[in-house]
């Protein structure tokens, strides 16, 4: 089965994301959507820990460490960009002022329900960081991920078994194999990987997906 | 390229519809974006519920809005002032209706909207006339008073100095009531006195991030 | 009966506010201690519009209208003062951060009851402003009036006939017969005007004193 | 003549008593303060809970603290970090008590103890494992969880530049929870990188009024 890279999948998420946005990427895969963002369009990116307007990795060498972003690593601001403090930024999440965030995670259910911060296992330390505040803030949730486990289980599932990080949050899924709307009717299948066909990806979902208008004709 | 600014006081108030609710920032006369209350009252919107600390100076700004008769209903704090005088003929006759609020619940309850808050127990009010017919709470032995958020459809506030992406810094005690409103309405228009290069702004000394504001208009 | 007069009441006010204290000082008469401070102390008078480390008024013609008090009038910033938002300058009150606040009354019970806000009078515009905020946020709340109203009735009451400020909030009252401090034992004079004996204020006060400690023993 | 610096490091957190709650600002090493965690170190009070987003990286700051074992519970966000493995070891032997919080929960609580608000209620964390037990409500439509004030001791917070009146202004991202922390707690201590005059610190950009700053100290 024909998958997209990493790569791929976050040039994809990045295509989505319009002139204007203000927009705050998870930790890990989600922050890989700011090295696609279209040059052509002025987005906006918020870091939990008090920037607005945060630009690339800065060159080696000029590493600031107090400029990170929300996974520590070294950033840099853009002209226009602005500090604030805690409680300041999480009101822009909270508040419903980002227009949309990006978010991994390790399930998502057919009714938008997310779980991204705890695999619940007995000795796993759990750590929410800020992803319940995004979660239940931003205006579009937008999540982004493989969409099977290494073991090859489907992260779309009826319900989730791992600890839940926001109920019913879920915009939109971005994985390697399709992108889907969570709907009131349902999970609806927007685009699939070149070469894969609803029944294929239906099969490996285990959750009823809705196909995608083309194939309601078919 | 995004840009926030708008060419008119006119453009920038154009879309306000009959039934609005408005905050409009400013203590007293300082920080009241009088061009945008005049651009709004040549716009013509009736019947608006206002959210403002006071309840109009003299006769211009906020008390032409008033004598214009725009104005269904007023929250604020401290209506009676000694030139508050359009308000109370307008109260007295019965023509407009007025919600007194505590100063710091009224900036608290913006404050609340914009931060994403559903309500809050505060102590103010406690016992009093303005906290009756509210839920109320003993919580760590102090009685307290549950209060809401104050959303607006719009916010008029007026900055000293903002840039095309809506980035605001203000002056002195000008500020006041701004930085909050910009964050509690659908809808965020500044007035600046001057409008400045993206970069210009010092990011240690922004107030109000671009992300509140929709537009931006000099006057 | 000797009484003092507005300025030397304000003058008493200002004797009792120590280096260091954060100020807010209410409309009306409470203002004028500001012109009484202590030179030899550095005292920061708070503004609820916004202003810590306020000064005095301006030489005329260099009046600011950006630049006013919670009574509007226009003030000067002393060097180490800063300007905040509303919620940030109410949060300083509510957060119980200012030591002291100077509040006039119309009426303070025995138990510490406040009514400074509105008559109740039917015509009455009623106009809160900052007053329930400081009465239950300040660390010490003093209250500044005249002892009796113009009609020559006490204004310290066993129960407020006018609406309330604030419940059991008052620390201390000072007006220009005494002053006198609101205790869990009651209502206890501190000091009295000179020649002012403590029969004849308790005669012209509708409430019940507790004598100084000399009183006590004479 | 009002003097919040103090002349070493040691003096700054001589007071701190066992059994202390201590707000140390902080995002990762960005913002906090190191040099009065090792002087609180040297200090030796015990049997700590320690508010910080995180719980230590490497070996220094907050991660020396919780390797001397003075710290009983750690309220955290994010403890779970590649470099945590001193509290990931204290956490596991059971010598650590642990509460996660919400990032913005944590940051919103710790503004409510210091803006006097009793309690508020906020849609973060409904219908998960951190609401468990917690009182909840819909409001307009919308389920919440009640969340409640958390005040400490003492704050410990880093910032930029500081004068002898507590004023404060911060680095970058570095400001992260100092400004709320400051605000929070009965003892505020402040880490500056160096103080300045009065006066020297623009009235319109300072971040942390002097009025919430106890202790002021060059490190």
């Amino acid at each position: 089965m024909k998958r997209l890279t990493r790569e791929q999948l976050a040039a994809r998420v990045a295509r989505d994301i319009p002139e204007g946005a203000y927009v705050n990427l998870g930790i890990g895969m989600p922050t890989l959507v700011a090295n696609y963002l279209p040059r052509d369009r002025e987005i906006f990116l918020h870091s939990e820990n008090g920037i607005l307007g945060m630009g690339p990795a800065p060159a080696p060498g000029e590493e600031d460490p107090d400029l990170i972003n929300a996974g520590k690593q070294p950033v840099t601001l853009l002209p226009g960009g602005s500090f604030f403090h805690h409680a300041d930024s999480f009101a822009m999440m909270r508040g419903g002022h980002l227009d949309i965030c990006v978010l991994g995670a390790f399930e998502v259910s057919v009714s938008g329900d997310l779980a991204n911060w705890h695999t619940g296992a007995a000795d796993a330390i759990p750590a929410v960081g800020g992803a319940m505040d995004l979660a239940i803030g931003a205006k579009q949730v937008l999540v982004m991920m493989e969409h099977l486990t290494r073991a090859g289980e489907s992260k779309i599932v009826e319900r989730c078994r791992y600890p839940l990080t926001a109920v019913a949050c879920v915009d939109r899924i971005y994985t390697d194999l399709a992108v889907i709307d969570v709907t009131p009717v349902g999970l609806r299948v927007r685009e699939m990987v070149d070469g894969l066909t609803f029944a294929e990806l239906q099969r490996v979902t285990r959750a009823a997906l809705v196909p995608p208008p083309q194939d309601m004709c078919a | 390229m995004v840009n926030k600014t708008v060419a008119s006081l006119q453009a920038a108030v154009a879309d306000v519809p009959d039934g609005a609710t408005i905050m409009i920032g400013g203590f007293g006369v300082a920080g009241q974006p009088s061009a945008l209350i005049d651009a709004l009252i040549a716009q013509g919107a009736r019947n608006l519920t206002v959210i403002n600390n006071n309840a109009g100076n003299g006769e211009r700004g906020l008390a032409a809005l008033l004598k214009a008769r725009r104005v269904r209903k007023m929250v604020c704090s401290f209506p009676r002032q000694a030139d508050s005088f359009v308000f109370d003929a307008l109260y007295r006759a019965g023509e407009v209706e007025l919600e007194v609020v505590p100063q710091g619940n009224l900036a608290e309850r913006i404050r609340a909207a914009g931060a994403g808050i559903g309500a809050f127990f505060t102590p103010t009010g406690h016992g009093t006339l303005l906290a009756e017919g509210k839920e109320t709470r003993l919580i760590a032995g102090r009685p307290h008073v549950l209060e809401y958020p104050l959303t607006a459809d719009f916010a008029l506030i007026k900055a000293h100095r903002g840039d095309r992406l809506g980035n605001l810094v203000y002056r002195k005690a000008a500020r006041n009531f701004g930085p909050v409103m910009a964050t509690a309405a659908a809808c965020t228009v500044a007035q600046v006195d001057e409008v400045v290069d993206v970069g210009a702004l010092d990011p240690e000394a922004v107030v109000t991030p671009g992300i509140f504001v929709h537009r931006v208009v000099v006057a």
